[in-house]
């Protein structure tokens, strides 16, 4: 096995090779297929490998494939390290398994595009998936980096995919370009680690590291580190500050958005994080931090969601809400509970964003959700999975996001960050009060057919460059393909939680006890560390877990039914609260203006700076003027020399014999 | 001078006389087979079955009237015959065409039998064949004429364009044999494969044979590759202007050019003085039967086949002869490569 | 025996000769000519030293030069062939027209 | 002794050959007078143990290339140069240009001279130290060819292709097609 690691994340790249290289011959039927079959092929090894795993003993739960030594110049020596630890393996897993099934969706999605585009769109979702696999098995920063980048790259050329739409490139630039500000706080991390430790391999980090003592109260190296590598967290995962691109990114078709910027991608800040849990958890200061901003984004992001009309960016909030609870659970120390609701969270946002898309297919580019409305009976299929995935987003007992919600929150309280408790309690009722707001405006009441539809269809038809001539009085639901990604997942979001049954509810927590030792120093005293504060604190809080449980429950409860109050008996109340509080409506409607703040700050000061004073002056005033001048020179000169060119051979010839003449003398009067 | 050198000199004579002779005998058979093939007797009046016409002929031609055109270069329009013939006998110096041999007990070290055995003898053979060009260039410029100068042209490109193919085909022998020297290379075909199979080169190197024969056949100017001469284009080509015993020296030249060519061919491919039934001392009786067979080929061919256009020969010899002996010398190299390594 | 001055000598002469060539003729298919032999000349001292000094590089450098020897040659045929169908003349001094 | 005669016949055939090369206006005996002194050069080569290169010498200067210039004096027809008063007005036939190239001729002769005068143990005989064996041997100079100089055999393979392609460029007529 530990040869055949390596064939996890190189199936999607040969994928991504063969439709790159002669996709723009291939059929769709042929591309399309290859593409999802790389990525069943390199889920098929991962179960294998983690089936492996799981046989060896706890204390050396690792597979390692050193592919070949990568970068080797003085004592920096960086080999092309995969391993496969307990970690990663349910990252893999959630990776290869999604990120299949929603190949096999896109195949049915983007059927409506020309070959070439059909086959530059699963190249593409072939790159990032070998990147994002790159990223997670990478046994060292510098790994890690090249997966973190790749996935960089690949989500921006995948928002811009559809490049004709200029808002789609927008979008693009601006995930990039955010993306950039953390990678650069990222390496500035990496680089710090490796000045302070002379090793990037995250087991040596974590030895060598565990070896300290922790920074309590004090600002050193390990929180300095911690903290930018969470800024570079914040920016792929999302987090204020750098939230802002993700809700563009929607531009992105929606497959996309499913797999990249909710299920896997997003998550990589998450798992970085958990990947050097020791770190963290030596600077606690820098997680106190981690947690706040979680907790807040969490908040911000939920109540933004409340108001948005356009079905994609209601989900994008509320993925990075999600994501902000994770931070909030890794900030709380409690690593296990986040990668566990990163886990469930894949799957019910998956599935909730393919559902959207079967909704917007359906609607033939209609996102707008204030234009839809009664569509659960022609899309039965794409209502009931849809109507499970909100139910466990939103925290309703015994579906998967239940377990892991609560999890967070339990381990929330139970640390005594009360304050954060009550944010995420205030967050989870938000959850599910947009969650179901959205349900009913899309599927329940009467379809509110704009009186600009046809228009808007037809723009929204072009734009994203879908075909066919459906009525809009008569809707097809999701093919085959589509229905079939729809409700495997909607059963993963019914049973994955119950890999993490808590102790209180006569579980076992496995998947706590199964991570465990990735939060430790290798070696270290299984037991010991946040993870499987679970597994041992359990036994004496279960009281207090269970009220937990019981109240978070009401208040998922309370919130679908305020929403069912409001948006199916009285929408008239919607209205009636923005236009009570106008200032804060289209403050969240405006996203508070962060948008705005950052164009006002950071871009135009920018742009006017290089305008005026880098190009006006100092590229035409003194680069191209030396440029300018060398060939005015050279010219001069050229201009004398040529009387040398008399163009008869045998004065040039002459000029040859003076020459050997003046040379032969000079060696010989030497 | 003790009788060793006498031996030498014998055969240095006896190798002349037979080339000399050789240019007569090839007239005659030429002829009788240019008859048979269409049908008729060819000579038959002088001697008995016309075995004495090639006498005839030259008695005729060195009664002929030496004619020299006017304005013809005196100098080269002389030069010219001379050059070939001697290129012609030069080239035969060191190819030998017999086993080492004491004749009978009568010397106590063996001679070769063969003028000179240099260590890069095919080499010499090539170099000095491609001097023969030269007479035939200058007998077109010097006579003045455009018909001669048109064939001196001609043959001065052919010449060029086959040498390449010439050249590269033996090449490959040389890869196998690994030795620039002719009487080792055929020494190296000594005794047979299985018993009964003769280890000659020609079963190593069919492509390559095949290549040399064409080649030698452009290189000596014989149909259908004879293009210097073309009766039908050019009157005789370079030798319009000719007469006498100057003309004479041309169709001798090239007789013996094709000995030589056989001769070479017999030694490279053919595996010289050896074969089956015959003590070595009269190894050189298989060689004349070989270079025998080689020249009626040779004649064979000429009544055979028609003459090309001359672009078709340019295009022939540049596209698909020259790229087989490359092919073919890249592939007998790889294959030494791997047997010997 | 011969002294290896005896061939550098030679090679000398040769040597002159050629440049005088390349200098006095007026015809530049004879000036090739000339270039020929003052190549000719450089590589009689190559053998020469090569033969003195017991290694074989002289040789080997000789087959160089007679490779760009040669491939001079094919280029300036060509373009001797070029230039005369220009201009009907072999005079190099004829093909004045490429300067300022 | 004959090795001592046969070296001054082949020298001074070479050096007359040379001077009859550039000695008279005919293109076409200035080639056969090359081809003789090829000839008489190859001489030398055997008697300084090199018969590789003589054999080369003969096949490609003397077969090849000598073909190739005959071929094209015979294309062109050679006309032989035209006199000496075409270039009356050409600034090279200047007496002052003239006189300055003579000197520097006799400056180039007094040079040569001279540093065949500096050279050291020229005057040993040529053959003297090592066999003739060391350097006549093919295989020998085969393996230093392939071994040593094998870049810069490939460079001339290169060289030879490009002058190729170059030559059938230049040769062909303008707006003439393959």
């Amino acid at each position: 096995m530990n040869r055949a690691l390596v064939l996890i994340p190189l199936f999607p790249l040969l994928g991504f090779l063969v439709n790159v290289s002669f996709g723009r011959r291939l059929s769709k039927v042929v591309s399309g297929g290859l593409a999802s079959a790389a990525m069943v092929a390199s889920c098929a090894v991962a179960a294998m490998a983690v089936w492996q795993l799981s046989g060896m003993p706890v204390a050396s739960r690792a597979i390692e494939q050193t592919v070949y030594t990568w970068i080797s110049s003085g004592d920096l020596l960086i080999d092309l390290t995969l391993r496969v630890d307990p970690l990663s393996a349910v990252m893999i897993l959630v990776i290869t398994g999604i990120g299949a099934l929603i190949h096999i969706y896109s195949t049915a999605y983007m059927h409506d595009e020309n070959d070439s585009e059909f086959a530059r769109y699963f190249s593409y979702l072939n790159l990032f998936a070998a990147f994002m696999l790159v990223l997670v098995l990478g046994a060292s920063f510098p790994v890690m980096f090249v997966g973190w980048e790749g996935v960089g790259l690949c989500s921006y050329l995948l928002i811009g995919f559809w490049y004709k739409k200029k808002s789609a490139t927008d979008a693009g630039k601006k995930a990039f370009i955010v993306n950039r500000i953390g990678d650069y706080a990222f390496i500035l991390g990496m680089l710090l680690l490796f000045a302070q430790f002379g090793t990037l391999d995250f087991q040596q980090l974590a030895t060598s590291i565990s070896g300290l003592s922790p920074e309590v109260g004090a600002v050193g190296v390990l929180s300095l580190a911690s903290l930018l590598l969470f800024v570079g967290a914040t920016g792929k995962s999302a987090q204020i500050p750098l939230h802002v691109w993700l809700p563009d990114a929607m531009e992105g078709p929606t497959p996309v958005s499913a797999l990249i910027h909710a299920a896997t991608m997003v998550t990589a800040g998450v798992y970085m994080i958990g990947r050097n849990a020791v770190l963290f958890s030596h600077a606690p200061e820098a997680l106190a931090v981690v947690a706040v901003v979680g907790a807040l984004t969490a908040l911000m992001a939920g109540t933004i969601g409340l108001v948005q009309n356009d079905i994609k960016r209601v989900l994008a909030y509320s993925t990075v809400s999600q994501l902000g609870y994770m931070f909030l659970a890794m900030g709380v120390g409690a690593f296990g509970a986040g990668i566990f609701h990163l886990y469930t969270h894949a799957f019910f946002k998956a599935l909730l964003f393919l559902g959207s898309g079967a909704v917007i297919h359906a609607l033939h580019g209609q996102q707008d959700i204030r234009h839809m409305g009664g569509l659960k009976r022609d899309l039965p299929v794409t209502y009931w999975t849809f109507l499970i995935g909100a139910l466990a987003i939103a925290g309703v007992p015994f579906l998967s996001g239940f377990f892991s919600k609560d999890e967070i929150l339990y381990e929330t309280f139970h640390q005594g960050h009360v304050l954060l408790w009550v944010v995420g309690a205030l967050t989870s009722l938000l959850t599910a009060v947009y969650m179901f707001r959205l349900v009913f405006l899309t599927f329940h009441g009467e379809r509110a057919v704009a009186p600009a539809e046809a228009s808007e269809e037809t723009s929204a038809h072009h734009a994203s460059s879908h075909e066919g001539s459906h009525s809009t009085t008569h809707l097809h639901d999701a093919p085959p393909a589509m229905a079939f990604a729809l409700i495997v997942l909607a059963l993963g979001s019914i049973l994955a939680g119950y890999v993490g049954v808590p102790h209180a509810l006569g579980g076992h927590n496995q998947l706590a006890t199964w991570l465990a030792p990735s939060f430790e120093a290798p070696g270290a005293a299984i037991g010991a560390g946040a993870g499987a504060v679970v597994g041992e604190a359990a036994a004496g809080a279960e009281a207090l877990e269970l009220t937990l449980m019981a109240v978070s429950s009401l208040i998922a409860l309370a919130g679908i039914g305020l929403a069912a109050f409001v948006w199916l008996k009285r929408r008239a109340i919607a209205q009636a609260m923005a236009d009570a509080y106008p200032g804060l409506h289209r403050l969240l409607l405006n996203k508070y203006y962060v948008d705005e703040l950052y164009d006002t700050a950071i871009v135009q000061p920018i742009r006017i700076g290089s305008q005026e004073a880098l190009w006006r002056r100092f590229d035409v005033g003194v680069i191209d003027a030396a440029v300018n001048g060398t060939g005015s020179v050279v010219a001069a000169g050229a201009d004398v020399l040529r009387r040398l060119q008399t163009g008869s051979v045998r004065a040039y010839a002459g000029s040859m014999f003076v020459g050997v003449v003046v040379v032969l003398g000079y060696y010989l009067w030497r | 001078m003790e009788i060793r050198t006498l031996v030498q000199l014998g055969i240095i004579g006896l190798t002349f006389f037979m080339l000399i002779n050789a240019s007569a005998v090839l007239v005659l058979a030429e002829r009788k087979i240019m008859g048979f093939m269409q049908q008729r007797f060819g000579p038959y009046l002088v001697g008995p079955h016309g075995l004495l016409q090639p006498l005839a002929d030259i008695i005729k031609l060195l009664m002929k009237e030496e004619l020299r055109p006017k304005g013809a270069d005196k100098w080269l329009f002389t030069l010219a015959p001379v050059l070939s013939i001697t290129a012609a006998f030069a080239a035969f110096a060191t190819v030998p065409w017999g086993a080492e041999t004491t004749f009978f007990g009568l010397l106590e070290q063996p001679v070769k039998l063969g003028i000179a055995d240099l260590n890069v003898g095919v080499l010499v053979v090539f170099a000095i064949t491609s001097m023969g060009v030269y007479g035939i260039v200058l007998a077109g410029w010097s006579s003045n004429s455009k018909y001669s100068l048109f064939g001196g042209l001609r043959a001065s490109a052919q010449m060029i364009s086959y040498e390449l193919s010439y050249a590269t085909a033996l090449a490959a022998v040389i890869l196998l044999s690994g030795s620039l020297s002719l009487r080792e290379v055929v020494d190296a075909q000594a005794g047979t494969w299985f018993g009964f199979i003769p280890r000659w080169y020609l079963f190593l190197q069919p492509v390559g044979f095949l290549i040399y024969m064409v080649a030698g056949v452009a290189e000596t100017n014989r149909a259908p590759f004879d293009f210097p001469e073309a009766e039908q284009e050019l009157v005789a080509g370079y030798n319009t202007e000719y007469s006498s015993v100057r003309f004479a020296l041309f169709p001798q030249a090239e007789y013996i050019n094709m000995t030589t060519m056989s001769a070479v061919a017999a030694d490279l491919y053919l595996g010289g003085w050896h074969g089956p039934f015959l003590p070595p001392e009269y190894g050189w009786i298989w060689f004349l039967l070989k270079v025998g067979a080689i020249l009626f080929t040779y004649i064979w061919v000429r009544w055979t086949l028609p003459r090309y256009r001359y672009d078709q020969l340019m295009r022939f010899g540049w596209k698909w002869l020259f790229p087989a002996a490359v092919i073919n010398l890249i592939a007998t190299a790889g294959l030494v490569l791997y047997f010997n390594a | 025996m011969i002294p290896l001055s005896h061939y550098l000598l030679v090679s000398a002469i040769l040597f002159c000769i050629g440049t005088t060539g390349v200098f006095l003729r007026r015809n530049v298919i004879t000036i090739l000519l000339s270039i020929e032999i003052m190549l000719n000349a450089v590589n009689l001292s190559f053998v020469a030293f090569g033969r003195q000094m017991g290694t074989v590089d002289g040789q080997i450098i000789v087959f160089f030069v007679m490779t760009v020897a040669a491939a001079e040659a094919a280029v300036g045929l060509a373009l001797v062939i070029g230039l005369f169908r220009h201009r009907e003349s072999l005079n190099p001094d004829a093909f004045t027209s490429l300067k300022w | 002794m004959p090795e001592t005669l046969v070296f001054y016949l082949l020298s001074g055939l070479a050096i007359v050959a040379s001077a009859l090369v550039i000695g008279q206006r005919n293109p076409m005996y200035s080639v056969l007078m090359l081809i003789a002194s090829f000839g008489a050069l190859a001489g030398l080569y055997i008697q300084l143990d090199a018969p590789f290169v003589a054999v080369a010498q003969i096949i490609i200067y003397a077969g090849a290339i000598m073909v190739l210039f005959l071929f094209v004096v015979m294309l062109l027809n050679a006309p032989t140069e035209d006199g000496a008063d075409w270039d009356k007005a050409h600034p090279l036939q200047l007496p002052a240009v003239t006189r300055l190239g003579s000197m520097l001729a006799v400056l180039l002769v007094i040079q040569l001279a001279w540093a065949l005068m500096e050279a050291a143990d020229i005057n040993g005989p040529v053959a003297g130290q090592t066999g003739a064996a060391a350097v006549s041997s093919v295989r020998q100079l085969g393996r230093t060819l392939f071994t040593d100089y094998v870049f810069a055999f490939e460079a001339t393979s290169v060289l030879i292709l490009v002058a190729m392609v170059g030559a059938v460029m230049l040769a062909r007529r303008e707006g003439e097609r393959s």
